[in-house]
């Protein structure tokens, strides 16, 4: 077969560069090529089971249900040996970001998220999973080390959006969002975010951009809470559920809008009422994504990365003829 | 419509003047004095009697700091599309609104991006227009600025993004949210091509825009009276149920928690471009005359 | 000037058993008990009644640490040099200090490197000993500290570093501040090579090292009831005359700062040890039998 | 000439540049070579003029000296058009630590300085030159935007030492100069230090990683103050200048100790007494070491950086034969 004929292209040329000749480009490329061959003979991406479409509002809902697996449960669940880090080393720990070392699939990865609290107490410790700076540059440090040792990064995503407080404006939040969409745009080591729940704007976007993007079914992913965009343009905080309607915040929608790459299914009536299915395909999409990313050297990752990004958004070309 | 027509909504400075012509005499909203309107754009839309900062357009802004003559205005010709076919209270769809706002303006977007020279040195400008829809960004901003990147990449000319935005264009829904990937990831290219990037930014740069490209300057400026920050100051209210700061997310208030490197007063800003121009010129494309000699008048001061 | 001899002060840890040996019993400074020597030896050297950690020397912190049997000093043969001719107010010069902390110790050195397994995983282990004036960090130690990351390098192990150290070796004077240089320099071979670096910080970590080696690490642990700081406590409070927080400094302090990533009990750092580097494990030579068998079992545990 | 040759050749590569060919790499080496070549003919370095040897604590008096030329008066007198660039970005600015941009002999540069005031108001507000954390981080940021651009760097250090206090330790001050001091031998640029005044420990080595690190002739550079020493191992603050002594903390004694590449004269009786001179001296020193450094290449510049300060230190081999 050819691969086995690449297979042993590749080891000669390792064992040439034992002998001092650098060759550890060349290897690399063609252990792409071979990747990314054995993915043309493996099985295809499961088209998401159509369950029926829920109204946007009842999907918010979901996102926020309290019994939702949250960060943790898939970290826990999904990979071994998860090893947290803390700290932002400038400034302090916030418990609304978790960030650490794990194996997923045989691989050390690193993996990022914001948490949520299970009850109340938990939720004060965690800020309701809204991050305040040290979160994002805890996690802009974490990814980074990951990338030191070229482990590929995971970050999952449930955060009602960055901390409105003051403390946050102090410490220049924006400046710290900004930075974190630029860094994950630099580096060089393959990156799936998954929006697991509340996708919520800034605060969700500063972990959001990878080369894969993936939603579960029931999460909702928008510029502004229904609640917000409802009291902003309706004058009246009551119509969150038509907001909600209207900002096409789910993951059917945003599919169609081309901002995700897949649906991860969810059991019919949402994650929290059988988490293992969720679970389980959200292992199967990191798995087959991962190995394709893996398969890319890294100027192609993070061209295809800078891409994918560019070609969001829709506009219309005013020409001549507009105007008669 | 007829404005539609006129050569796809470019900006040109010269008939700028003309639309003031309207009534003479303006009363400033800060000290109630009336004042001469012509007086009050020649100060650059500052108050002669009290010194208050009104509000200034994008060409306004323009014109304040351009080299004569030296503007064109390059943007992209699009507008905005209706992605999520957004219609708000009043009834109203996204595309009537972005109508109005261009019957308003004048304007064709939010954002206008020009090639310029400012003391002879070549700049791509992007300037922000806050009356058109709050100066939000939605995919024709992202567009834009982009292209004002690349423009300024081929043309080896500094990039000066001027922001009055209240962040994302909520009726593009997740567009809008992810135009703020998208300009951070182009803005990898002036690095690249180790061109400078100077943001500046006024009142207000807050939510979207400030969250993402108006952060990542080389060199970040506030113009005075700047309000700077992510979250509006009633959500922040509402959350903490606490009064905020006095000095809140003022200029101020972001030169003392890092965040912007100087505030410049309004009618100092074109000479501290140039100052900072200066210090990067052997990088950008060969300056016009004018830049030689400006800069030798300035050395012998 | 017997203990010269000895294979140039190599740490073998088989001798250490002995030196206990003259009294049985010793009384618990924190609750005052009589406790069995052995046993508090047994338990890390923290006392079975109260839980206080008694200090450890730089060869029983190995001894805690690593597989059995595994551990080979590979100090480079160096000693501290006088290169001020540096004379104390007793009239007593530098060198005669360093041997008397050579005696009192039977170490070299106030650092000891060694390579080692720890859960089957290699490792290089720089280890300081805080009984050796003070832990400071010398030209000794900054050469030490570059061979073990030379080390590291060659035979693809994990560097762990375990501070004890009040910081810079004032009577080395310039030259002991050039060591924070020499070593944060060195660090970035493991970065290039892909190596883990780990560093551990106990009571107490400070001043020159924290401000530079000790703070480099990929990961960073402090052992419980660590001291971790750059200036010292007295120091500040002459500064500020104020008085400090409470927990300044302090294991927790760090931790609420974002200086530490976590905070180990010392009867726990070995497992925590083997928990971080099996992460790291494909980036490491070969890990013994040992490393997949410890690490079989607790996979399914 | 060999040079003029060397110089056609190098237009001819920039003129195949413009057509397409990235030959960057190859210009920058033969100017590099160029300007060797250059470098050979012309002056050698003054060797500086033997001052009277004083004693060494009247020199720490003199670096102490209220009206000595401080980081900003450098900056005034031998640089154009300086702007200064403030804060870092996460926390705040500082003013104990000024950085900008400026051009100095022709050639843009950025330079960051730690600043003491002339006067008890300015003093407040710069701390007594003796920064935060948010200063040397700041200091890190302008550095690495030269970088970015290609701008050689120049420190003038001038500091007690980093500020002791409780929010310089809550926000890692230890990390902040740990981090310094790595990413200064990392930086794709050349950099030149000068210890201008007194150059306090950790605090001042966090800005004095150089390819030269100059020292004018009255300033000192220490692990500790002398007080400090005197204090600790005196028992006894006030034999500082006995401590002082017993460092070894002036110019000539850390040139011997090949801690310092050079002394930058100052006039008899100190730099205040005839800034002129002292300025004028420290501008042909500068001149003349950044012309040697911006010829290396950056591999070779990084790896004479590492290697000059890995030969700092003193210990003695243990062999056999040290036993008998
Ligand atoms: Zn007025
Ligand atoms: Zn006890």
């Amino acid at each position: 077969m050819i691969y086995e004929e690449l297979q042993r292209q590749i080891e000669q040329l390792r064992a040439l560069s034992r002998n001092g000749v650098d060759l550890s480009e060349e290897i690399a490329r063609l252990e792409a090529k071979l990747a990314a061959l054995k993915r043309q003979t493996a099985t295809p991406a499961p088209s998401p089971a159509p369950s029926p479409e829920l109204d946007d509002w009842e999907r918010v809902k979901l996102a926020r249900h309290p019994k939702r697996p949250y960060a943790l449960d898939y970290i826990q669940a999904l990979t071994e040996d998860f090893y947290e880090l803390h700290g932002d080393r400038l400034y302090g720990d916030d418990a609304a970001v978790v960030a650490g070392i794990a194996r997923f699939d045989g691989q050390t990865v690193v993996i990022v998220g914001t948490q949520k609290g299970r009850d109340a107490t938990e939720n004060v410790r965690r800020n309701f999973g809204m991050p305040h700076p040290e979160g994002y540059r805890k996690a802009l440090r974490v990814m980074k080390l990951g990338e030191r040792f070229g482990f590929p990064i995971l970050t999952l995503i449930d955060t009602p959006g960055a901390y409105p407080g003051v403390g946050a404006e102090e410490r220049n939040i924006g400046g710290a969002l900004a930075q974190n969409i630029y860094e994950l745009f630099n580096l060089k080591v393959p990156i799936i975010a998954t929006i697991i729940g509340e996708g919520g704007s800034g605060g969700a976007i500063a972990l959001a951009i990878g080369d894969r993007v993936l939603m579960l079914e029931n999460a909702i992913y928008s510029v502004i809470t229904p609640e917000g965009c409802a009291a902003i343009l309706f004058r009246d905080a009551s119509k969150a559920p038509e907001a909600a309607r209207a900002l096409k915040l789910t993951a059917p929608h945003l599919l169609r809008l081309g901002v995700i790459d897949e649906i991860v299914p969810e059991p019919p009536g949402g994650a929290h009422l059988d988490p293992e299915m969720a679970l389980c395909a959200l292992k199967s999409a990191w798995q087959r994504h991962l190995r394709e990313v893996l398969a890319l050297p890294v100027d192609v990752l993070q061209k295809q990365r800078r891409e994918k990004f560019h070609k969001m958004g829709l506009y219309e070309e005013i020409t001549e003829s507009s105007f008669s | 419509m007829a404005i539609f027509g006129k050569k796809y909504f470019k900006v040109e400075l010269e008939r700028l003047e003309r639309k003031d012509d309207e009534t003479l005499w303006m009363k400033c909203k800060a000290c109630g004095e009336l004042v001469f309107k012509k007086r009050v754009r020649e100060n650059n839309n500052i108050c002669p009697k009290c010194g208050e900062y009104f509000f200034l357009t994008a060409p306004e802004r323009i014109e304040l700091l351009v080299d004569p003559g030296s503007f064109e205005d390059i943007s992209r010709p699009i507008v905005a599309a209706d992605p999520l076919q957004f219609i708000d209270e009043d009834g109203k769809p996204y595309s009537e609104k972005v109508k109005k706002a261009q019957e308003e303006t004048g304007l064709a977007n939010e954002i206008i991006i020009g090639r310029a020279r400012i003391g002879g040195y070549p700049v791509i400008l992007a300037v922000m227009d806050f009356r058109f829809i709050g100066g939000s960004m939605g995919s024709v901003m992202g567009e834009q600025i982009c292209q004002a990147i690349q423009y300024a990449v081929q043309e080896r000319a500094a990039l000066v993004l001027i922001s009055a935005t209240g962040g994302a264009r909520m009726q593009e829904g997740i567009l809008s949210l992810m135009q703020m990937a998208k300009t951070s990831a182009a803005r990898k290219r002036l690095e690249d091509a180790k061109l400078p990037f100077i943001s500046i930014m006024t009142y207000p740069t807050t939510a979207g825009v400030e969250a993402s490209i108006a952060s990542l300057g080389d060199i970040t400026l506030a113009e005075k009276g700047a309000l700077i920050g992510f979250t509006g100051r009633r959500v922040i209210k509402q959350t903490i149920r606490q009064e905020l700061p006095e000095d809140f997310q003022t200029d101020r208030f972001a030169f003392e928690h890092g965040i912007v490197d100087n505030v410049v007063k309004r009618e100092q800003l074109r000479d501290e471009l140039i100052k900072i121009l200066r210090l990067f010129a052997p990088l950008l494309a060969h300056s016009s005359a004018v830049a030689g000699e400006a800069h030798q008048r300035e050395a012998i001061v």
